[in-house]
This record gives structure tokens, C-alpha cells and sequence, in this order.
């Protein structure tokens, strides 16, 4: 199977199409909608899922070769943050404010995102690292903390200078920064921790490692055998909101639109070579590159409303929900499934050239 | 029974401000409010569809007009800029002013 | 099996059971009642079901022999539309609004009593045609598209009559009508198709349709293992609503309420006779039956309040909730099937007449 | 701070006219108004139970006086008689009276 | 479009209390009213955490000033010690005071 | 296996974890809730489940034997509610309000912690006799309407004793009592018998009983397959509601938190005691006994607010819920299996005093 068999087998699962007919209800102004407790309900459903398969697979394999891929996530995202904002403020011409909240936005990482591709592989018959449910945990506050950071220091930098014309007696700009930005940075950490989903993604990690396969027994129909059905559900509510912010894209304008998918393309590809260089599975070197690929849509706009509260908010919500997600979850994970399965076993079924190699013969 | 002349504050935002004000509020120390979901339309467009975080809420404070001056500018000043949000004051009655 | 027996083996499944449990539970004012969300996120589950399940079976059957069932509906149920129109008004003297809000009623299909109808076939070991649920997609607005526009035509007769006693100059009371009606047919017909019933059900057609069996796997138990236990939760807010409506029944008179049992019963046997002579299985008999029995109480609301507001409400809610659909579910359904298989195995094992047979021997 | 005053109109209907009150407040170019479910008991009986379309809605529109009249009037002459519908104006005060 | 002055009760209070405040008012011969679930905040604690029994509920009625006083003395004299409630009232504008 | 064993095992189970992180979501003061429509419906859902159940299980064994465990039962919950009220007023020194209040609430029966019973016995491999949900359903009432009788009595006999310093001519306190309460109580008995909860068990238990095992195929995946994994999720918002609560702990004071462990005990081992003797099985005696341990949080806030709202409501919801029902299905659970286990068989695996054995060998 080629690249583009891969993605066009990828299109006509029912997640994908559930999803695109979401965004076809939404556009030709249908009132469908799932209720609002149910679309509240299911990603705590599909983070328990995901936490409780993560750590009954955590035990088998134990936390040590954790460390690594833990450490290396969280540096990657945040030099990728980093570069981000350097594009978006350089390039894009954003204003600090949105250009920090875009940064945060792609460097933190997508839970749903996450969960389809999860179903992705279990579809394609391939594992990947149970840890890696971990690794979402921790990754999800820590782009945001980097942004806010940087923010309110950024600020203080201003309000020094301006400052300064009137007096030479001035702190260094970090430690203003450092700071004005304590407090905040304080109450925003403790918000991202005790926020719902990273909550639920622990416990659920914690009371998987206890409980063990045995243990899931009783509840594995529940939390194992209706989680596809469950996101299919989700996917539709998902499709209808990314359909209602389409009309929203002519504020994005073209920069952040391919900002919004070559980024992640490029970000979900190192991923996942780097992946494979520290020694994950092919799935799990799949879905590392799509944590790193992954943009945030839950949890940004909750977050940055209140810490960076001058960013537009239809910015970062419209580029991630309704352009990176859908091009995360249909052509990028088939793409870097295709990489993954390539470097795993260079001689191996995924031919990325076999049309050149074709022409060649 | 004797009605006596309080003040209604009526908070329409976004439900993201919400923290915001009850801060506000506590700082002024009024514990007393109520609160429930709407939906609505105003300058930032349409605010019932979509996530959760993107649904209004209403936040209502019966208190004295002594307290009205400090609150509403407080509101106006930090959220007005960055926020969805209208706010308007109602005159009513009430039985029992100490709880206010 | 004779009728009698049928009927009250099917008085005695979990769906029926439920439903009048229901009613028992409105009836002594109980507090129970299925949350708002649970009870709106059902209906939509269903038909997603109802359209997966269609979609796939039409993937092996193919549209070809579709076309013919489809129109022979569309006919049926234009022309039954009429034809409560005239009894309504002539025999049972009801004002024109009313009437036509009622013709339409009985006219359009019920989706509920189609999944009841499912239910049981699945029940009885029994198949029917997979595009049945086409047919209940491209049923639903018919009816009301035809009273909307008669109503709008019969009101600008009246309008036009009361013009000509002052001038002779006036356009056709069709050319009036048709005018006056354009502007809301429009709107309605728009309503119709992107409301949430037609635009699920054919959504989960097409996508049924491309992912096939195999496809369908991995939501094979979200989709189609839990679809019974899935209508019977629904049944009990069903029976709930229909028992708070019995006080109305007074309301509604003695001729409303015979009109909602003789009307589905001529309607639904006709059905079947007609099904069985275009060529339909036994099991798809029985459901074309039922598409032309029931009677709309979702969408038929939604619908007309806006169309016809002038019709009284409370007289096509009660007796399509409150009279027909209990009737249609747990007596008509099982005579319908009963006539179905002696139509299409008339050496078969149900026999009508076994009674008078004994007697006669 | 000053409260500068203008018109509250509350309307409680059935959900179903709704869209009909809408499109009088969009004919009258008024775009900002808050929606929320409610029950509710009246002339048309108990509009609490039962399936979502036979709830109520409250419609609150904040408005400049010179708008109220008109408004009130074609929501009274075209739903009044079909439909569960109560209306009612209260005075409030607003800070910003450019938003209204 | 005259508006004839009439008052507006508004009741706060937890969801078991809204039984007897119903009861009340088919005591007083009003079947008008308005009914939503709310959260909210007061001298007896937080009202929108824990199971549906603790959450409050607002109700809605409006009414002429001659029922005013008797219902306001009897919810006052009847619910106040024992349950979390508050109490306003506001003057509104109707079209039909003969609904009321 | 020795109690503590038992308990530890317990301990390990999803159902008590996930309560256990519901507290700790609660405490760090996460975000994370159920949504409302959802942890309305699971009870629904429970309930409905623990019916079915019953009733499937009574039409094979009969309801001949159910009479007698039925009055004891009654019984017990009756005396016990005496007790109560006698410990909490004298030794307590509780007015009389709270008294009646707290002593009909643990006197009463908890629905959730019958329905983590059976989860509990289905997970040992044990089974209890159907007919307890039928116990379960007409316990609940019992303890309420004796305290509310008792309150209405005292409350008329303080009354009379003021009056007779007026006059002599006095009717007894009890026909005071009587009439006075007379409509109170046929309000709450009528409120009590239509509350949801008996509604839905009652009538769940009857279709259980009319379907059989048979009727129940196509619904089995719901009502029996899903039910544990619908208990985790009810726990977690039943964790975040306890964990919400445990700040109330010092307003309950010592001797509360004290009779809200004492007593449960008392009452459940004697329950499984009586079962025994009784001739119940071994799974349905700590059925039984948990019956009488357990006490009600869902309808007791219900009942009392109006019945007694002179009651104190944060005694008796923090007590019931914040203390007894978590000591309840964490220790006093295994605690009563292993009684069970003991009496119904002496020379069994169960050795209570295995390490006193040891110890003298
Ligand atoms: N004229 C109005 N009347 C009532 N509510 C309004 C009005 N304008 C705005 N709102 C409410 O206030 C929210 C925020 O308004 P805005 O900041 O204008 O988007 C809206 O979503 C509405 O819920
Ligand atoms: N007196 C009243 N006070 C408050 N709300 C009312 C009153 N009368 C009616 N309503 C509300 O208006 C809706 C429609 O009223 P009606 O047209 O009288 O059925 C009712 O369902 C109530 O929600
Ligand atoms: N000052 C206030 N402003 C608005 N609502 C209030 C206020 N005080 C109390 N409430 C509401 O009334 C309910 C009962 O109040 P309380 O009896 O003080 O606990 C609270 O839960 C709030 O919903
Ligand atoms: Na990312
Ligand atoms: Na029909
Ligand atoms: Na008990």
C-alpha cells in the first residue's frame, strides 16, 4: 500500500466519515447536534479509555524506558513552541499576544486527536507504547506554561522601557518577567493540572496500573470494546463545530492556513523519526509524531482565554479545530504511518517510491 | 411586609469570564450571587453552538447601591476590553436587606 | 401462531413492556423521567443505526430495485394524505388547519415506530429490504410539503373570494396560492431536509454505504449490539409522554381517536399488500406497511408549528403519541406480519382462519 | 460610572416561535439578545414535560426605547394568537448605550 | 402599544422547596409562572455541586399587586427559616394585564 | 483468604478506585464532573438493571419464600430506626428533628451501594437471591414514613402540652400525632412509592419477571454487560460529590462520624446473621445485610427536606455519603462476605482467626 491508498483507505473509515458528514450537517445549516452532556461526557469516557489501556500496558512493561520519550517530548515541545512563535511574529506578522496563544496552541497536544489515532492503529492491527498516555498528560500543560511565561515577560519588557526614559534604576527585564508572571504562572499550572482532562488521563493511568488486565475484566466492554462507536460519536459533534467555524477562515487568512498544516507536518514527521531513533514500536513512533503533530482544541481555549486574555480567540480555536484537526486525523496519519512502517523496516510492504521504482524497471 | 429598595446587577459573558467576576465579587466581599447557561448574540457573534467554553453564562447580584459604583467599574475595566460581555442594573425589592 | 397469539407474544417483549411502563409511570404522577439530553441523543442514535444498517445492506442489494418501492410510497403516501384530508373534514367536520395538519400527520412516517418495527423483525428471525430506510428518509417531508401547500392554497381562495365581490380582476386561486405558498414552501422544504432525522438518516446511509461490512466492524457493537436496549430506554420516556397526553385524549374526541385506529390499520394492510405485489420480501412488507401506518410525532411538531400554526397542536401530538403509535407497535405491527407471511406463503404456517378450519372439520 | 437607561423586553414562548421572534428582532436590525430553556405554566397549560419542542424559551432583549414600540407590536400581532407566548418591559440601566 | 404596570416575583431557591412555593401559588389562584434550574451561591453555601436535590431552582411570576403582599407574607413566613431562598421583586410592563 | 485480604482485594477494584479518585478529583478541586443528564440517567440505568435481574430470577424461584425475609426485613429496619433515634437523642443529644432525620436515613436503604453489592458478589463468582431488589423496593419507604410519623407526634405532643396548661380537655397525643400527620404522610407515602427509584425498580422487577431469560437476550448487553462498567462512571461522580462533602466532616462532628461506622456495622452483621438463619444463601445474606447497612443519600435528601425541613440536610447527606457509603463498600463489604462465608460454611476457606491459629500451633 502506497501513501495515497493508505489515505484514501483512511477516508472511508467511519470516524473520518463521521466527521466529514458533521461538517456537511453544519454547512448546509442542519440542526443536528449531540446534546450537550453527551459531547461533554465522552472525551472524560475517551481519556478514561485511553488512561485505563495505557496503564494496564504500563505494568507489563514498566515505567523506566519511560523516561526517555517523556523527556525528549517535552523538548521538543517546547523548542517547537519557541519556533513557532518566531515564525508566526517574523513571518505572520501576528502581534505578540496571538502569536504566543498560536505557539502554545500547536506546541501543546490534541487528546482527541490522540484517541482517533489510536483507533487508527488498533484498525491497522499494530500497538503502540502504553506510556505514551503518560506522555499526553504531561505534555499538555507544558507548552502553555512556556507561552504565558514568555507573554507576561514580553509585557514587562515593555512597561520597563518605558520606564526606563524616565529612571535608570531598573530590574533586569527576566526578573520582572519572573514576577508579574509567578503569580499567574502559579495559578495557571494549578488549573492545567487539576483540569479535567489531564485529571482523568492520570487516574485512569494509575487505576489501569493497579487493577491489571484481571482487573479489567468487568469493565472492558465498557472501556474497551464501545471506545470506536464512542468516538464515531464524538467525530460527529467534532465535524459539526469544525463546520461552523469554516465561515471563520477567511479571518484566519492564508499564513495561518498553511502554517496550520505544514507545521504539524513537519513537527509530526520529526516526531517520528525521532521516535524510532530513541527506539519506539511503529505505532508508538506514529503516535508520538502525533502528539507532537497535534494542536490543542479543548483545553487552548480554556486556558489562554484567561491567561492571555487579549489573543483572538478565533484564531487559534478556527486553525486548530477546523483546518489541523481534520488534516491531522485524514492525511497525517497516514503519512507518518507510512514513514513510521519505512523506518521500522526499510525493506518492508510501504514502498513510498514504488511508482518511481515502477518507472524505473 | 415592607419591600426595600436594592439593587439588581445582571451579567451576560462569556462563561470563561465567569471566574473573573466572582474574583471580582469576592474581593468586594458579596458572596451572594446566581448563576445559570445561556445562549446568545451580540458584537462577538453567535455564542450557542460549538464547546462548551464557547456558551454564555448570566450572573445575577442582588446588592446595596453602596457596593453597585466599585463592582460595575471594576467589571468594565478588566473585562470589557477582552471579553464578551454586557451588563445592566435593575432597581427591586426586597424582604430582608441584612442578607444583602 | 394465529394473530391473538401473535399479539400478545409481542405485548410481552422488553419494548412493549417498557412503553406501557411508561404510562403506568405518567399515570401515578411518578418523578421518573430519561434526562433531556439522554432522551434527544436517542433518536438520533437510532436513525445512525437505522442508516449504517440500511446503507450496508444496500451496498449487497444494490439501488436498482429501489427506485420502484420509492415511488409506489410516494404515491401512497400523497394520496393517503388526501384521503385523510377529506374524512377529516368532511366526516369529522374538523376546521381546514386541523384537518390538514392532521392529514399530513398520518400522512408523513414515524421513525420511532420504524426502529420498533426493526426490533421486532430482528425478534422474529426476519429480514426486510435495507433501503426501507431510504424510503423513510424521502417519506418524511412528502406528506407535509403536499398540506402546506394545500392550506396556503385554500387560504388565498378565501382571500380571493372576499377580493372578487369588489373586482372582477383576479389571478387563479392556484396562481394565488402557489405564490403565496413559494416563499414558505421554500423554507419549509429546507427545514424538512437539513432537520436532524433526514439528515442522520441519510448521512448513515451513504457512510453504511461506503465502509460495507468490514468497515463496520469495529462500531458493530455501538451500532447494532446495543439497538435494542438502546429503544427500550427510549421506549420509557416514549410511554412517559404518552401517558402525561392521555388527559388530553377528551380533547381530542371520540372521531379523532377512531380515525387514529382505523386510519394506520387501512393504511398499514394496504401497505403490505402492495409491497407484497411490487415484489417485497415478508419482512419488508411488514416495514413498507408500517412506514404508512405510522404517523409522525417528532418531526410532525417541529413542522407544522410553524407551517399550519393555526391547526390546534394538541390534536395531532396526542393522537399520532398517545393512540397511534402504541396501537401501531404492539397490535397492528404483529397483524401486519401475520398478513405478510400468509401473502407470501399462502400453504405457510400462520393461518387466520385456523379457528373456523377446526370448526369446519 | 453612569447608567444611562434603556429597555428590557423579556419574552417567554414556546421554543417553536423562537425562530419567528428572531427574525422580527434581525427585520428591526437588533442582533444582540440572550436565549435560555425554561419551564413554564400558563394559559397553555404546563410546557415542561415532554418532548424538547413543547418547552419554553426566554428571549431577553436589552433596547433603545424608540425600537421597543415596533417590536412589541409585531411580536403581539403575529404570535400572540397561535402560540404559548408572555411578554414583558422592564426599565434597566446600561453603561455603554453605543451597544444597544 | 400600552403597557399597563404590573409586578414581577422572582424566587431563588433550592429545587425541594419548589413544590411548596407551587403550592402557594394554586393556593392564591395563580397558575402563571416560569420555571429554570440555577446555580448559585449564599448565606447556606454553594448551590451547583453535589446531586440534582442540591441545586436551586428560580421562579418566575408575574403578577398584579393585589396578590403581591399575601404570597410574599406566606412563602416568607413558611419557607424562609428552613430552606435556602431569596426573594425580589420588580416593576414590569404587560400588554394584557387580563392574562395576570 | 482472611478479611483484611478481602478488604485490600476489594480495595483494588475499578468500582472502589474510581470512587476513591472521584474524592481525590474533588479535593484538589479539579474541574472534572459528570455531566448532570448522565448521572441522573445511571441510576435510572442501575436500577433498571438490578430489576430486570430480580424479576428473571424470581420466576424461577418463586416469590413463596420472598415473604418472610420481606418481614423481617421490614422488621428491622423499623427497630433499627428506633435505636437510632434513641442513641442519637440520648447519647447524641441531637434535637429531635435531626434525631428522626439521621435515624430513618440510616434506617433506610441505598440503592448505589446495593448496586456495587451485586457488582461486588458477581466479581467473587457468588449470587444472591433474586428477590432482594423486591426487599430493596419496599425498605425504602418503611424508615421514612416511621419518622416522620414519630416527628409529627412529638411536635403535636409539645403542642399539647402547652395547651393543656390552658385547658384539661385534651385528646391523646397519639390521635393528635395521627391526624396531624394523617395528611403529611399520606403526601409522603404517595411521594415515596411514586419516587423514581421504587417506580423504576418496581416495574423493571415485573417486565423482568414476564420476559424471562429468553425476553431478555436482546437486551442482555445493556442491562447485564454494561452494568459494571456503568457503576465505575456513577462512581466517579459519587468520588467527586463524597470528596466535595468531606469538608462538612467537622460541622458533623465525632459522635456522628462514629455512629455512621458503628452503626452500619452493627446493622450489616447482624443482617447477614439473621439472613443465615433465615435460610438465606450466602451471597444473600450479605445482600441482606448490606440492605441494613446501608443508608440513603439519593432518596433520603428527597423525602426529608420536606418532610422534616426542620432537619439539619447537611447531617444526614454528608454522614450518608461522606462516611458510610464509602465504609460501607470498602470495608464493611468483604467484612460481611467473610461473615457470611464463615456461617454458611464453618469448616470453610474463611478463617477469621487464622493468625491466632497459627500463632497457638
Ligand atoms: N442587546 C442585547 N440584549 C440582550 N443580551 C445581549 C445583547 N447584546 C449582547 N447580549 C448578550 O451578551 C453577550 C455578549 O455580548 P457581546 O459582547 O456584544 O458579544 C451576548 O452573547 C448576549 O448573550
Ligand atoms: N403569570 C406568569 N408569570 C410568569 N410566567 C408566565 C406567566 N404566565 C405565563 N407565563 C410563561 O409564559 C408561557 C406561555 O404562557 P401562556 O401563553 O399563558 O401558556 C408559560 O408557559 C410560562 O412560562
Ligand atoms: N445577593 C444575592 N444575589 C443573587 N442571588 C442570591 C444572592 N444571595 C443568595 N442568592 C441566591 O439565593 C440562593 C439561596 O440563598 P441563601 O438562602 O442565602 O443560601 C443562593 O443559592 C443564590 O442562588
Ligand atoms: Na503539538
Ligand atoms: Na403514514
Ligand atoms: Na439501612
Amino acid at each position: 500500500m502506497d501513501i495515497l491508498q493508505l489515505i484514501q483507505s483512511n477516508l472511508l473509515t467511519p470516524i473520518v466519515l463521521f466527521f466529514l458528514f458533521g461538517i456537511i450537517a453544519a454547512r448546509i445549516k442542519s440542526d443536528l447536534k449531540i446534546p450537550q452532556a453527551i459531547s461533554e461526557f465522552l472525551p472524560i469516557y475517551l481519556l478514561a479509555a485511553i488512561g485505563l489501556h495505557g496503564g494496564i500496558q504500563m505494568r507489563t512493561t514498566g515505567f523506566e524506558n519511560m523516561l526517555v520519550p517523556m523527556l525528549v517530548a517535552i523538548g521538543l515541545s517546547l523548542l517547537f513552541t519557541l519556533n513557532h512563535y518566531q515564525i508566526l511574529r517574523k513571518l505572520g506578522k501576528f502581534n505578540i499576544f496571538d502569536s504566543y496563544a498560536l505557539a502554545s496552541t500547536y506546541g501543546a497536544v490534541g487528546a482527541v486527536t490522540f484517541s482517533v489515532g489510536l483507533s487508527f492503529l488498533k484498525n491497522q492491527g499494530v500497538t503502540s507504547e502504553g506510556y505514551l498516555a503518560a506522555v499526553l498528560a504531561v505534555l499538555e500543560p507544558v507548552a502553555f506554561i512556556l507561552a504565558i511565561f514568555l507573554t507576561n515577560m514580553a509585557v514587562s519588557k515593555q512597561i520597563n522601557a518605558k520606564k526606563q526614559s524616565f529612571t535608570n534604576d531598573s530590574k533586569s527585564d527576566i526578573d520582572v518577567g519572573l514576577n508579574e508572571t509567578k503569580i499567574k504562572l502559579s495559578k495557571i499550572l494549578r488549573e492545567s493540572v487539576t483540569g479535567k482532562a489531564i485529571v482523568i488521563l492520570l487516574g485512569s493511568i494509575v487505576i489501569g496500573y493497579i487493577i491489571g488486565k484481571e482487573g479489567f475484566g468487568p469493565i472492558k466492554i465498557v472501556f474497551d470494546d464501545l471506545f470506536t462507536g464512542a468516538i464515531v460519536i464524538f467525530m460527529i459533534e467534532m465535524g459539526i463545530i469544525a463546520g461552523q467555524r469554516l465561515d471563520d477562515l477567511k479571518k484566519v487568512g492564508i499564513f495561518l492556513i498553511s502554517f496550520s498544516i505544514i507545521m504539524p507536518t513537519f513537527n509530526g514527521i520529526i516526531g517520528v523519526v525521532v521516535a524510532t531513533l530513541i527506539g519506539l514500536s511503529m505505532g508508538g513512533s506514529v503516535m508520538f509524531g502525533l502528539l507532537l503533530a497535534s494542536a490543542s482544541f479543548i483545553a487552548a481555549p480554556a486556558v489562554l482565554r484567561n491567561a492571555i486574555p487579549q489573543a483572538n480567540p478565533s484564531l487559534y480555536i478556527t486553525s486548530a479545530l477546523g483546518i489541523t484537526f481534520p488534516y491531522n486525523i485524514i492525511v497525517l496519519l497516514p503519512i507518518m504511518f507510512a514513514v513510521s512502517s519505512l523506518l521500522h523496516d526499510p525493506e518492508g510492504s510501504i514502498d513510498l517510491f514504488h511508482y518511481s521504482l515502477k518507472d524505473l524497471i | 411586609m415592607k419591600l426595600y429598595p436594592v439593587k439588581l446587577l445582571t451579567i451576560t459573558c462569556e462563561i470563561l469570564a465567569q471566574k473573573n467576576i466572582i474574583e471580582i465579587l469576592t474581593k468586594h466581599e458579596i458572596t451572594g450571587y446566581t448563576t445559570y447557561e445561556v445562549n446568545g448574540n451580540g458584537a462577538r457573534g453567535l455564542r450557542s453552538q460549538g464547546l462548551t467554553n464557547e456558551k454564555n453564562v448570566k450572573i445575577e447580584i442582588i446588592l446595596r447601591e453602596e457596593k453597585l459604583q466599585d463592582i460595575v467599574e471594576e467589571v468594565s475595566r478588566t473585562l470589557f476590553a477582552n471579553f464578551a460581555i454586557v451588563l445592566y442594573v435593575s432597581d427591586i425589592g426586597v424582604l430582608r436587606t441584612e442578607k444583602f
